[in-house]
């Protein structure tokens, strides 16, 4: 069962159950609020982003899904709040987070997500190896990549 | 007193069943999804494109006359097996296609106006939904459900309200491809009768387990997907009583299905061809029919207690696991080896991937049922679904494995 | 300078030419009507229903992703075959349903009206004919064909003519599949482009000869059938441009092409899924992928030039034969291998029959094409076609047989 | 090529040639057209037969199509010609005859038409080896048939 472990690692099954960022926030001045759904297995996020001065003020969601899809976006608000530090993430380097996100999820195991980077998702490196669960990893992502364009 | 039923014979046939997945025996629960095929079918389709290949109807040459005869051959042997006539039999690439065709049909012959009911049940496939929920909308009729008991079983009564004297259509799945339960056709097509209202019965989940005999059902209509009974893909049934297919005009139109045509107007064949517009799936009808061929040639009713077997003990083993609900569970109803449960405190993808690391293949999410999930207060559930090949210690092995799940994913009771 | 074809090698991979009939080799001249398939997609369609044969798209398990992922592949593959994208790349089960998916959406889209105008041309297979007429006399617009000349060349000032403000779709034939003769397909999308008129291609009859690229043929809409370049039955393509396809809505609905779905309402995917209900032809996704993979990795320049020869051969031996008139019998445009002809004094049938007895398998009938039949005086002729797998002799043994025809029926010139 | 001689025997070219009661009558007193036509290769026939007295008193016919399917049609009309006599065959007999004639096509080659009961139709004997052309052949019968059946 490695391979099962491997996917769902400690740090995955704890995320899942204690999600940062989950609840909406009140609208800020420049948020935008994304809806993003799975239609293949139903995973849907409902995700607030609020920018100030180009950068990521903050992140709040909703939704329900796989532990996967509710791990990685709770790891994604914990991973901005890290490293945005007090001003929040320029949204250039968020958006690059995002596509080196992305990059590695399809890798097919080839890429692995680096500590350094990606903070907890880095846990989410074993998902890449099964192409079915990739976009449940993915959603969360890539409603904030929406919400960035909007917002 | 029939003999014990043979199932390592039949395993013998499936090539796929002696899969490994990670080490493990693959155990294959996922048979409403898709069935696997059986060695006869992938031979029957390669013999022909190896040796009798051709368009059929047309040619006069060796090959044509022979694909033709195959071709043709082929259709009685699958009307056959729901017990109707070659002339009833129309090939369709799906039930999906089938039940798009009735309903375009009827739409195109003008038999809906505003005010006019459609009545289908809570328990549908997306399938025998959509194209009604399309054809009210572009007509003005009236889309109505019957809805579906706590246990599963259709609520009969409401029924008896809804079905009344504008109901022009009544379609309803024989069995539900989440609930598993064998609904009363005979009642329903009784309700339909007394107003005049047309019966289509989606057939797809019974046809892999119940012996078929449609014209005795009283239904209209019924449609049904090869690759659902050991099948190819791309080729499905629909089959009609000729004065009910006599009626309908084409739904697509083409080749093959017309008699005189100019620049301006065609005139149209008589059913079956009438529906059948454009080269036919050839090989995969004389596939199909190799697979009913097989099928029909196994002892069916020490099949059917085999299969009676696996459900009571499918169903008995997931109701005695903690934090399982089960997904039309009741005793009060017949019921085919299909299971949707879902698992407390774990999501069913969660599920389902913890049962792949077992080697055990079930299918999760809406299974294209979202109001019926729905009305169960779920966005998804996991479905394990055996067929005539499954063994009582593969349905051991996925208890055992569900047993895991919710230790393994952290949930305490 | 291109190597010789090597037609051995690719005949090597038919196990069906090896074929003998009344101890004569066969001579499969019917190639337009189905192709026959190479080895490698039969085996790639075995392959697959015996290790790892599942539902796509919609499931956690091993088997289902791997399908998943065969199945997204082979789309990219044929989707390439025609230049295209995946997001462009619509399975259907052939050439027919695409062309009535497309009828039938504009239809429901509301995209035509009384007044408007539908051109097509006079060569039509049937299947590029009749969807336009029932969508004309369903909106109440008029359909219109462009003639064809007595060389079987379309007559492109009367295209002129009636292509016009009131055009709404211009549908036309790649290639005939009576005449073989290659249309003008730049002018014809320059006539609808000039008054904003969809273009509708059939292309079943050029995809097995010519190299496609239909993004910049500037058509906006294709189809093609896969039992017609080496693939299975059952399936096709409809190829579109991204614009195109997002502005149709669904023809048919059902499963895998929805995001919700509630008792009252469906909402749908973008193309290509959106046109894709139900469970799709995944099996022979697969093998269509090996069939186009094998067809493109052959030199497609010696290939053409192969495929050249037989077509001069074919309609040079033909014209030298006493009593027999070509359709079709042009040097003013390009040509696919492909002829069909009338006996002057025997009836066709009895002309295929006569070849069928020398082991060539040709078509006699009106081919789907009556009202182009009807415009040459006839009501059948006899079409040989070739592929690319056809030897110079196999032509050679067919005009032998054509010579003996008026003989043995006793006609005298 | 004993397999295509046997079914184009030189009576049936002749047949095919010079085609008995080909060219409509005028329409009797109790006569009815029939219009029969074989989708798969365009055959087609125009047949009327008239009835006088429980008797088949007239046939004629006009068509196009392969040899097998003129010869058929002449040979038919050979057929009640001489068995008919003066007055024509009673329809019930010339029921029986189609019936006959039908099983016989379809047996594929088992059942053979003796020449006693067909005349020169049962030259067509060869033709129901040949599932394809069974049509041809059936055609003016089955236009016969229907015309009995309208008379
Ligand atoms: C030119 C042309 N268009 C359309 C078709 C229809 O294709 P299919 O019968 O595979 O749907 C054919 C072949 O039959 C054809 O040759
Ligand atoms: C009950 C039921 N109806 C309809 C369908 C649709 O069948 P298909 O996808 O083969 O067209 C299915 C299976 O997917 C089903 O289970």
């Amino acid at each position: 069962m490695s391979g099962l472990e491997s996917l769902y690692q400690e740090l995955i099954l704890d995320h899942a159950k204690n999600r940062r960022g989950f609840g909406l926030a009140d609208p800020g001045a420049h948020s935008a609020t994304v809806h993003q759904r799975n239609p293949v297995c139903g995973d849907e996020i409902t995700l607030r982003v609020d920018v100030d001065g180009g950068r990521v003020a903050s992140v709040s969601w909703e939704g329900a899904g796989c532990s996967i899809s509710q791990a990685s976006a709770s790891m994604l608000v914990a991973l901005l709040d890290e490293d945005g530090g007090d001003d929040g993430m320029p949204t250039a380097d968020a958006e690059t987070l995002i596509a080196k996100f992305r990059e590695a999820l399809r890798s097919r195991g080839q890429i692995p997500l680096d500590e350094e980077t990606f903070g907890d998702a880095a846990a989410l490196s074993g998902v890449s190896k099964y192409t079915a669960r990739v976009k449940c990893a993915m959603l969360a992502w890539v409603a904030l990549e929406e919400g960035l364009r909007q917002a | 007193m029939t003999l014990p039923f043979d199932v390592a014979a039949v395993r013998a046939e499936f090539p796929i069943l002696g899969t490994e997945i990670d080490g493990r025996p693959l155990v294959y629960l996922d048979s409403a999804a898709t069935s696997q095929k059986p060695r006869q079918v992938l031979d029957a389709e390669r013999d022909f494109l190896e040796t009798a290949n051709a368009a059929v109807h047309r040619g006069a040459h060796f090959l044509a006359a022979e694909a033709t005869e195959l071709f043709e051959d082929a259709r009685a042997a699958v009307a056959d097996f729901v017990g109707g006539t070659p002339e009833q039999l129309v090939w369709t690439s799906g039930a999906t296609a089938g039940l798009n065709l009735v309903a375009g049909s009827l739409g195109y012959a003008g038999r809906l106006r505003e005010g006019d009911e459609i009545v289908v049940t809570e328990a549908e496939h997306h399938a025998n939904l959509i194209p009604w929920q399309e054809l009210a909308a572009r007509t003005g009729a009236r889309l109505r459900h019957i809805p579906v008991h706590d246990d599963g079983t259709l609520d009969m009564a409401a029924a008896e309200g809804l079905i009344g004297e504008r109901t022009k259509v009544v379609a309803f799945p024989h069995v539900s491809n989440v609930l598993g339960i064998v609904n009363p056709v005979a009642e329903l097509v009784a309700l339909a009768r007394s107003v005049g209202a047309l019966t289509v019965l989606d057939a797809c989940q019974s046809a892999p387990h119940l012996r078929l005999d449609l014209p005795a059902s009283g239904v209209d209509l019924a449609v049904f997907s090869g690759h659902k009974i050991f099948g190819p893909y791309a080729i499905g049934g629909l089959w009609g009583r000729d004065e009910v297919l006599d009626a309908l005009p084409p739904f697509t139109t083409g080749g093959s299905m017309i008699t005189t045509v100019t620049l301006e107007k065609a005139e149209f064949l008589p059913p079956p061809q009438r529906f059948e517009a454009g080269t036919q799936p050839v090989s995969q009808a004389i596939a199909l029919a190799a697979a009913v061929r097989w099928f029909g040639a196994l002892d069916r009713d020490a099949a059917h207690a085999h299969e009676a077997a696996l459900e009571r003990r499918l169903r008995e083993g997931l109701r005695s696991i903690d934090g399982i609900r089960l997904l039309g569970d009741t005793d009060a109803a017949d019921r085919v080896a299909l299971q949707a449960f879902d698992v407390e405190g774990v999501h069913a993808h969660d599920v389902g991937q913890f049962l792949d690391s077992r080697g055990v293949a079930v299918r999760v999410g809406h299974h294209c049922a979202q109001p019926l999930h729905r009305r169960f207060g779920l966005t998804a559930s996991v479905r394990a679904s055996a067929a005539i090949h499954t063994t009582e210690d593969e349905v051991d092995t996925f208890l055992d494995a569900v047993s895991g799940v919710r230790g393994f994913f952290g949930v305490t009771a």
